[in-house]
């Protein structure tokens, strides 16, 4: 791996020596590069009555709109794209090369597990027999992919040690209101409405979130000094108004709850429910089951531990896993078996309804599907192991200038912080876009919000040792920086299209949508 | 495994730096009788070739079904999608990239998204959109949680019976901790199958929060979104409009400009496959007055410190993130990716080839119909319909199954969603159908009927 | 377009002028940009022992090696590659990101017609009951296959204006050794061995070469001052040891042939051949036809005028068309039918034989059936016309500075001349560097011999007006620059990963592979 | 139409720039009678959505086939190819590009290529690769015009029977023209199925120019390349190997080591599908010593002005658009894009992969040939095999369609290009088949023999 290393010193030439790629003749102004230039907006690009993509030979059927009548009809799209073909494609080609990603680079962002994405998933999602499938076709002629669910619903029962699982919701936060409407449900099917969700400090925004959407009242629990939760402190603030409690294990600071069972038995007690945010699953394969740690409900975010892409932000999948008591209560509709076939079953009177339409996000399923064949019973075991070594060892090599945020062992991801700010009056945002520079993605930053300058790594299982000793030695690289240049990081990145954007004045100003002139 | 780079040797020198002695020790602080009994108990992992293979298996018990000529819609539309959107949502810089936080690197996520705001503001007539929601029953669901926060003291939500099944559930199941709400019921005039206007007039009153009506709705029919939207107004009320067939809004009037205050809808027809059912992608757009209300990320222009042009997330402090419980919704990912599609698709067929498209299926659909009614089986409703419509059959089930074996997925039966239509079936009509396949749908109904 | 004309500007400010996307903050030395970090080889990246693409779970088999024996098998693969499939892809895909590409932007390489290839074609091709068809399937089982070979034949037959085409070789230079080959078995079946073919001086490479291939004597003839062949020209150098005349229309200055039907009358008077290089059909379509104009023999190449995607040199496909006469000479097999079913026959007698394996580049001919159906005639006609429109439109926005190398009309390109090597000691080769740095691929250069530091430029009918116009303010900006900062031209490019590749060193000192340290 | 940019706005302001009326009057120059006669004949254009259909129907017809179990072979070779090859393959930076000459704007392809010309030497065994060749027949042929240039003296060009009937042809085309050169074919041992040696003996002369062999060959033996090299050196010529399964040369000897002076062959089988015959990959290595005799391209490493390392086309010298008539070949356009197929297949194989995958194809061969041979059905020949082999069946005709019938295609029939083989078909087994295939297969022949 010379070579790998190579590039992390190349990158990390001190900062007083001539680079070295400069062309010799430093008078020339060196125009920006290319892959620099801004690119206009597709409604910039259009040129009046340009075709692209055409029907039948740019067949084009007035008859349509002269049916519906002039009443019906809008007169015109006014400002919608005129472009050919070629020119729609070169402009989302080369709007595509302006983004960092996971299958280019070291993309740590903690708490979003950018593991892998193996192409074959994408293949499978887009096997005509699944891809054209419509979500109306009678399910006789539908079971191959009743069967794929069915399988999953199985595998992921099985990798939580939940009794039932829902493919239904969305995305991780669509679980957790789901998850939540389920405990709603237990509650008042027992004839009570509780009216409290305790929520740690730690915890994820969409959490409090889904709670107050689920109309509960969010109370905070804060963890203690060591960064997880206490019994005792559960204990203190349970009473019959707390529906329950929701937990992330490992939290958001990557550390393991060493108490989750104790804080499950407690709960139990009052017959409050324990939900158990698994966003970071990732950590747990073969390790520790949720349904094991007395988890009443999970949500698990296929797009996070089991590998569906992540899209610049979605979609995702977020299935939710319950116990039998909580099984009732499950969205509509399930998918049940009668003489041997496939059926969704949509009499199910108790159940909280509908999140969304049709059964879930399938095409993440069949990739998460593919993911969980690949890596088998044997393959997840040691992704989680691999994930949690990576995580030690970069939180290790980074301890003298970047501490851990707890003196816990970390599990799939480590929350570090420092202290540039004091002594440089560098802040964490900087760090993180210096790091840009070194084409390598920021991990996640100022989260949890109980560490100060947080700095939240998570490596992933699939990212190699060289890989992470590039990362350090950037770290370390900008460390150094700080100290002896605050103001090289502080103007960060220097090396992109872009470095500072304004995002207060977007805030201020708000420009939504392109405006023709 | 393939996907994992350690080698032993990897993980001799990582666990010596780390300090511990081997993988379980790292976690040996986990209670034992928890990893006691973690063990998976699925088969071992199977090389590509294997989990391929098992794939292909399943989806080809599904064959039959993608065969057959399709007239199922009811949501989920059929429609042709261009390669160049499947080769463009596959490059790994938009689909193995997440949450564009980084603006410097996240430029393409980022102006993609804004040029979708845009045409979804151009689509809906409308002033602001959002950078997606995840499916149109959600983002109805969404709207109506919108509205409320716009006009709390309000409690009755009128939703129209015409709206898809999977929308109207949404919507109770995400208000349904909204106890001062009262979700109504809007029944359908049962000659036209749009909206009963009477049963609106009689709920407009000051508790009314807002109305919600498909647009065109659940039997195709193209709901009178003016007339509606100025009861509501008249009520001062908010007028919602949902579109489950996005494919429409390229050549109907934008609900804009008929008087919604909001419109939502699923972008699946813009380039997303059918996938039984997901992920499509949800949009909403409104007027500027409401933009503090909205729901989900927005991605707004600025520049950087050079005054180049460039995007990022904005308004953030409306987000769950940040407001945590008195956020505007709790979505945190959401379906940029399928937004990227959809935007591809639209750049593609652009300004006139959109409205050709949709001038097309509302041409075939007619077509359809008046085979049909050459067979004596006529559209059960009288509204102006889009790409689809309802039919009437003296034994719908049987006609189901005969077409089925003449290799025809007749349409969707609206008895299990409508107990008073139980012998009526929804006929979706798309670019992807031609004349004999109405010919053929005509004879094989016409035997059995 | 207001936006694409931004970017020209952009690009072209006045070499005086700061830079504005200079951080205010000179001071610091600005790393090399990430994605211009030279990328280690896939073998430096290697390390001991790492697994890619595995067997089923890993399987390793060595019973298959214990079968043959230590006698028959290797001991390893030292040195060859192992990573893990995430690094593997990462390599890949940062190599692929250090490319220009017609997909991308401009690229008018002269002779190369790099025009929009639409990825639907693609696709039709990766069809698995295309892609998946073994060659040696039973004829009867692959007619779907066989009569997209015989519709395509009778397309190209139709646009060139030839009695019978073959799909045969491999790409147009292959096309060119296929057609002499057909001329020598028309002599030798007329009981004579004719020795030379003439050839224009302006002619690409191939065709000497391939004439040389095929045992011919490669006799230059002389093109005009105006950039054309004589037919008096001709007539003086044919004799009874001349086989054919191998000439390009529209030929390498972008000129139609005026007088290529007297040149055919001419050499048939002598039962000599015309021989019409078609690499620039792309002039053609619906204008001329090769067959027309009394070419015998003509060579297509799918991957220009046909759109097949370019692959970075390949792989393409040269179609031969022939008249009647040449027909029975064709290389084996000929598709033909028998009771209404294709057939492949073998069965020619006076077949020069084969040139390669099987039947074609089938993925090349899937795509080009593709464009063929998507454009058809009235498309195709079209493209022609568009791409004149634009060389013509090139040509007269750059007459000033760049004139043309002939007074003749431009068919689908023309070739620029300049005087600034005379004015500025500026040479084509770093007019052409410097146009990278306004995200532009060269022209070919230096070709057509005849013309002195030409500029060979074939915008091609995908090419909007707007990139034109970008082009045509890079071409007078370099002029400029050129006159009044010469050294920023010679310097160039400036503005990518590398500059001034030492391109005599790699010849003077080979190292063509990597080699273990 | 949608490739087309121009408005009509475009082409009148355009053409006024070039100072023409209309786009005929730019091409007036053009004869009038040519022009008149040159309507093109087809249809016209149609839309995206009916060419694919009209292709997929097509396609429909090739369905049977590509659905049978399979055991054909014979110089094209079925294997699982890796999502991550499509993947990397249909990049457009990839696949729009073309020939390298500027080196500061292709470092991608050159790079990839550099690496596969390693890769190739690496196999092979030799010192020297080339950027690719069509196909392993024309890299063939080329190598024998190659091994004349090293020895214009000498003659005579053995040619072994057992080399795949489209490599004998493409030789014998590509040498046609040589008058000087007499190809002789070098007969098999009718008990191994491997070259004869006491033939190749006698012709081992000073007039013999060079000896090719299949290494395997036709028959899927393993020939004795040492031996034959061992008898071309000691007369003083040049022993040439052909592979048409690359997979073989991860698992066995290479040919330099065996002592094979040029070795060329198909890449095909490194991530290429088997697309009814092509495009696949020739490659071509040898020794240093005749590096300026080497057709095709070359990639050479070196540096640019700031001492970084890159590559770069390179001995363009021996190429024919510097050299022309006196080019070592006239190829030009390659087969770039399949060569960094194979790189990136042999990449994600590796080291270790590689050979467990060619070892995983002798063993499933033995183990068909022994399923077989419990049916009765034995090798033809005796010689070591790799993953195909010989059978001799009373009753082929009938076998192959009994196979058929049964959803098999048993093999390919050797008769055709084998008269004295005509009762034998050629079985090849890859990791795609697996044993109940070969029961299958063994039940339908005994049957039927
Ligand atoms: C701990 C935690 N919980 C919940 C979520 C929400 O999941 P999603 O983004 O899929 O809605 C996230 C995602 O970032 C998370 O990190
Ligand atoms: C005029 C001309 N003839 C022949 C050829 C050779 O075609 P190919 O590269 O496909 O072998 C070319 C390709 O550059 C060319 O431009």
């Amino acid at each position: 791996m010379a070579g790998a290393r190579k590039i992390s010193l190349a990158v990390a030439k001190p900062s007083t020596e001539q680079p070295k790629e400069e062309p010799p003749h430093g008078s020339h102004p060196i125009p920006r590069a290319p892959e620099h230039e801004p690119i206009p907006l597709i409604f910039e690009l259009s040129v009046r009555s340009r075709r692209g993509a055409n029907l039948a030979a740019d067949r084009t059927s007035q008859r349509g709109a002269d049916i519906l009548g002039a009443k019906l009809c809008r007169t015109d799209l006014a400002g919608f794209p005129e472009l050919s073909e070629p020119d729609v494609m070169r402009h989302f080609l080369k709007l595509s090369r302006r983004n960092f990603a996971q299958a280019l680079q070291f993309y740590p962002l903690g708490s979003c597990t950018m593991k892998y994405n193996p192409v074959l998933n994408d293949e499978m999602a887009a096997l005509p027999e699944l891809a054209g499938l419509h979500p109306r076709t009678p399910e006789h002629l539908a079971q191959g992919a009743l069967e794929l669910m069915v399988r999953l619903e199985a595998a992921l029962a099985s990798i939580t040690g939940m009794d039932a699982v829902s493919l239904h919701p969305a995305a991780g936060a669509q679980g957790e209101l789901c998850g939540l409407l389920l405990a709603r449900s237990y509650h008042l099917a027992k004839g009570r409405a509780r009216t409290k969700v305790l929520i740690p400090d730690t915890a994820h925004g969409t959490n409090p979130a889904s709670a107050h959407l689920a109309g509960y009242k969010a109370v905070t629990i804060r963890s203690n000094p060591r960064g997880f939760i206490e019994a005792a402190e559960v204990r203190r603030l349970l009473d019959d108004d707390v529906a329950a409690l929701m937990v992330t294990n490992p939290n958001t600071l990557g550390v393991f709850e060493p108490e989750i069972q104790s804080i499950a038995a407690a709960l139990h007690e009052r017959d409050a429910l324990l939900y158990l945010d698994g966003a970071n699953l990732n950590a747990l394969l073969g390790i520790a089951r949720p349904g094991d740690m007395g988890a009443d409900i999970v949500q698990i975010n296929l797009h996070k531990t089991f590998s569906t892409p992540h899209g610049g932000g979605g979609p995702g999948a977020g299935p939710v896993g319950v116990k039998r008591h909580l099984e009732s209560f499950l969205p509509t509709p399930r998918i049940a078996s009668r003489a041997g076939a496939w059926y969704l079953d949509y009499d199910r009177p108790a159940s909280i309804g509908r999140l969304r339409s049709f059964y879930g996000n399938f095409g993440m399923l069949v990739r998460a599907y593919a993911y969980i064949l690949a890596l088998g019973s044997d393959g997840l075991a040691r992704a989680s192991r691999l994930a949690i070594l990576n995580a030690n060892y970069v939180r290790k090599r980074l301890e003298d200038r970047f501490p851990s945020a707890t003196p816990e062992r970390s599990m799939h991801e480590c929350v570090l912080t420092h202290d540039l700010d004091k002594r440089a009056g560098v802040s964490t945002l900087e760090i993180a876009k210096r790091l840009l520079d070194f084409g390598i993605h920021p991990p996640t930053i100022y989260f949890p919000l109980v560490v100060p300058g947080a700095l939240m790594i998570e490596p992933t299982e699939t990212e190699s040792r060289e890989t992470l000793d590039e990362f350090v030695a950037a770290m370390e690289r900008i460390y150094s920086e700080a100290l002896a240049d605050p103001q090289l990081v502080k103007d960060a990145p220097h090396t992109l299209a872009l470095s500072h954007v304004d995002e207060a004045e977007a805030a201020r100003h708000p420009i939504l949508s392109w405006q023709p002139k | 495994m393939r996907f994992l780079p350690h080698t032993e040797a990897d993980i001799a020198a990582m666990l010596e730096v780390v300090g511990a002695a081997s993988l379980d020790d790292l976690i040996a602080h986990v209670p034992a009788e928890l990893r006691d009994r973690a063990a998976i108990r699925i088969a071992p992992g199977l090389g590509e070739q294997q989990v391929a293979a098992s794939i292909a298996a399943l989806a080809e018990r599904n064959r039959d079904a993608v065969r057959m000529t399709s007239f199922l819609g009811a949501g989920y539309y059929r429609h042709y999608i261009p390669a160049a959107v499947r080769s463009i949502t596959s490059r790994a810089e938009f689909a193995t990239s997440y949450t564009p936080y980084q603006a410097e690197a996240s430029q393409g996520t980022l102006q993609a998204i804004f040029e979708f705001q845009t045409l979804i503001t151009q689509l809906t007539g409308l002033e602001v959109a959002n950078a997606s929601m995840y499916d149109g029953a959600s983002a109805a669901a969404e709207a109506v949680l919108m509205a409320h926060r716009l006009a709390p003291a309000r409690s009755i939500v009128a939703v129209s019976r015409t709206l898809w099944p999977d929308y109207r559930a949404a919507i109770r199941t995400y208000l349904s901790a909204l106890r001062s709400i009262e979700v109504v019921e809007l029944p359908f005039d049962a000659t036209t199958g749009a909206v009963d206007i009477d049963a609106l007039k009689r709920l407009a009153g000051p508790s009314l929060l807002c109305v919600v009506a498909g647009y065109p709705n659940m039997f195709g029919v193209i709901e009178p979104l003016a007339t509606i939207a100025e009861i509501a107004h008249g009520a001062g009320a908010l007028a919602i409009s949902a579109t489950a067939e996005a494919l429409a809004l390229g050549l109907l009037k934008s609900p804009g400009e008929l008087g919604a205050d909001i419109a939502v809808g699923e972008g699946q027809s813009f380039g997303l496959p059918v996938q039984f059912g997901g992920p499509g992608v949800g949009f909403m757009a409104a007027r500027t007055g409401s933009l503090r209300q909205m729901p989900g990320r927005l991605v707004g222009q600025t520049h950087d410190r050079n005054g180049t042009r460039c995007f990022c997330l904005t308004l953030a402090t409306r987000e769950q993130h940040i407001r945590r419980e008195r956020a505007t919704s709790n979505i945190c990912t959401n379906h940029s990716l399928c937004a990227l599609a959809a935007t591809v698709y639209l750049s593609l067929l652009g300004r006139q080839g959109l409205r050709d498209l949709a001038s097309l299926n509302v041409e075939l659909a007619h077509d359809a119909a008046a085979r049909l009614a050459t067979a004596g089986i006529t559209p059960r409703f009288s509204g102006p319909f889009f790409n689809e419509f309802v039919i009437r059959l003296s034994n719908p089930v049987a006609c189901i199954q005969a077409a089925e074996r003449n290799g025809i997925l007749a349409g969707v039966p609206l008895g299990p969603d409508y107990r008073e239509l139980p012998d009526c079936i929804l006929i979706s009509v798309s670019e992807l159908n031609n004349p004999d396949d109405f010919a053929r749908l005509a004879d094989v109904l016409a035997e059995v009927a």
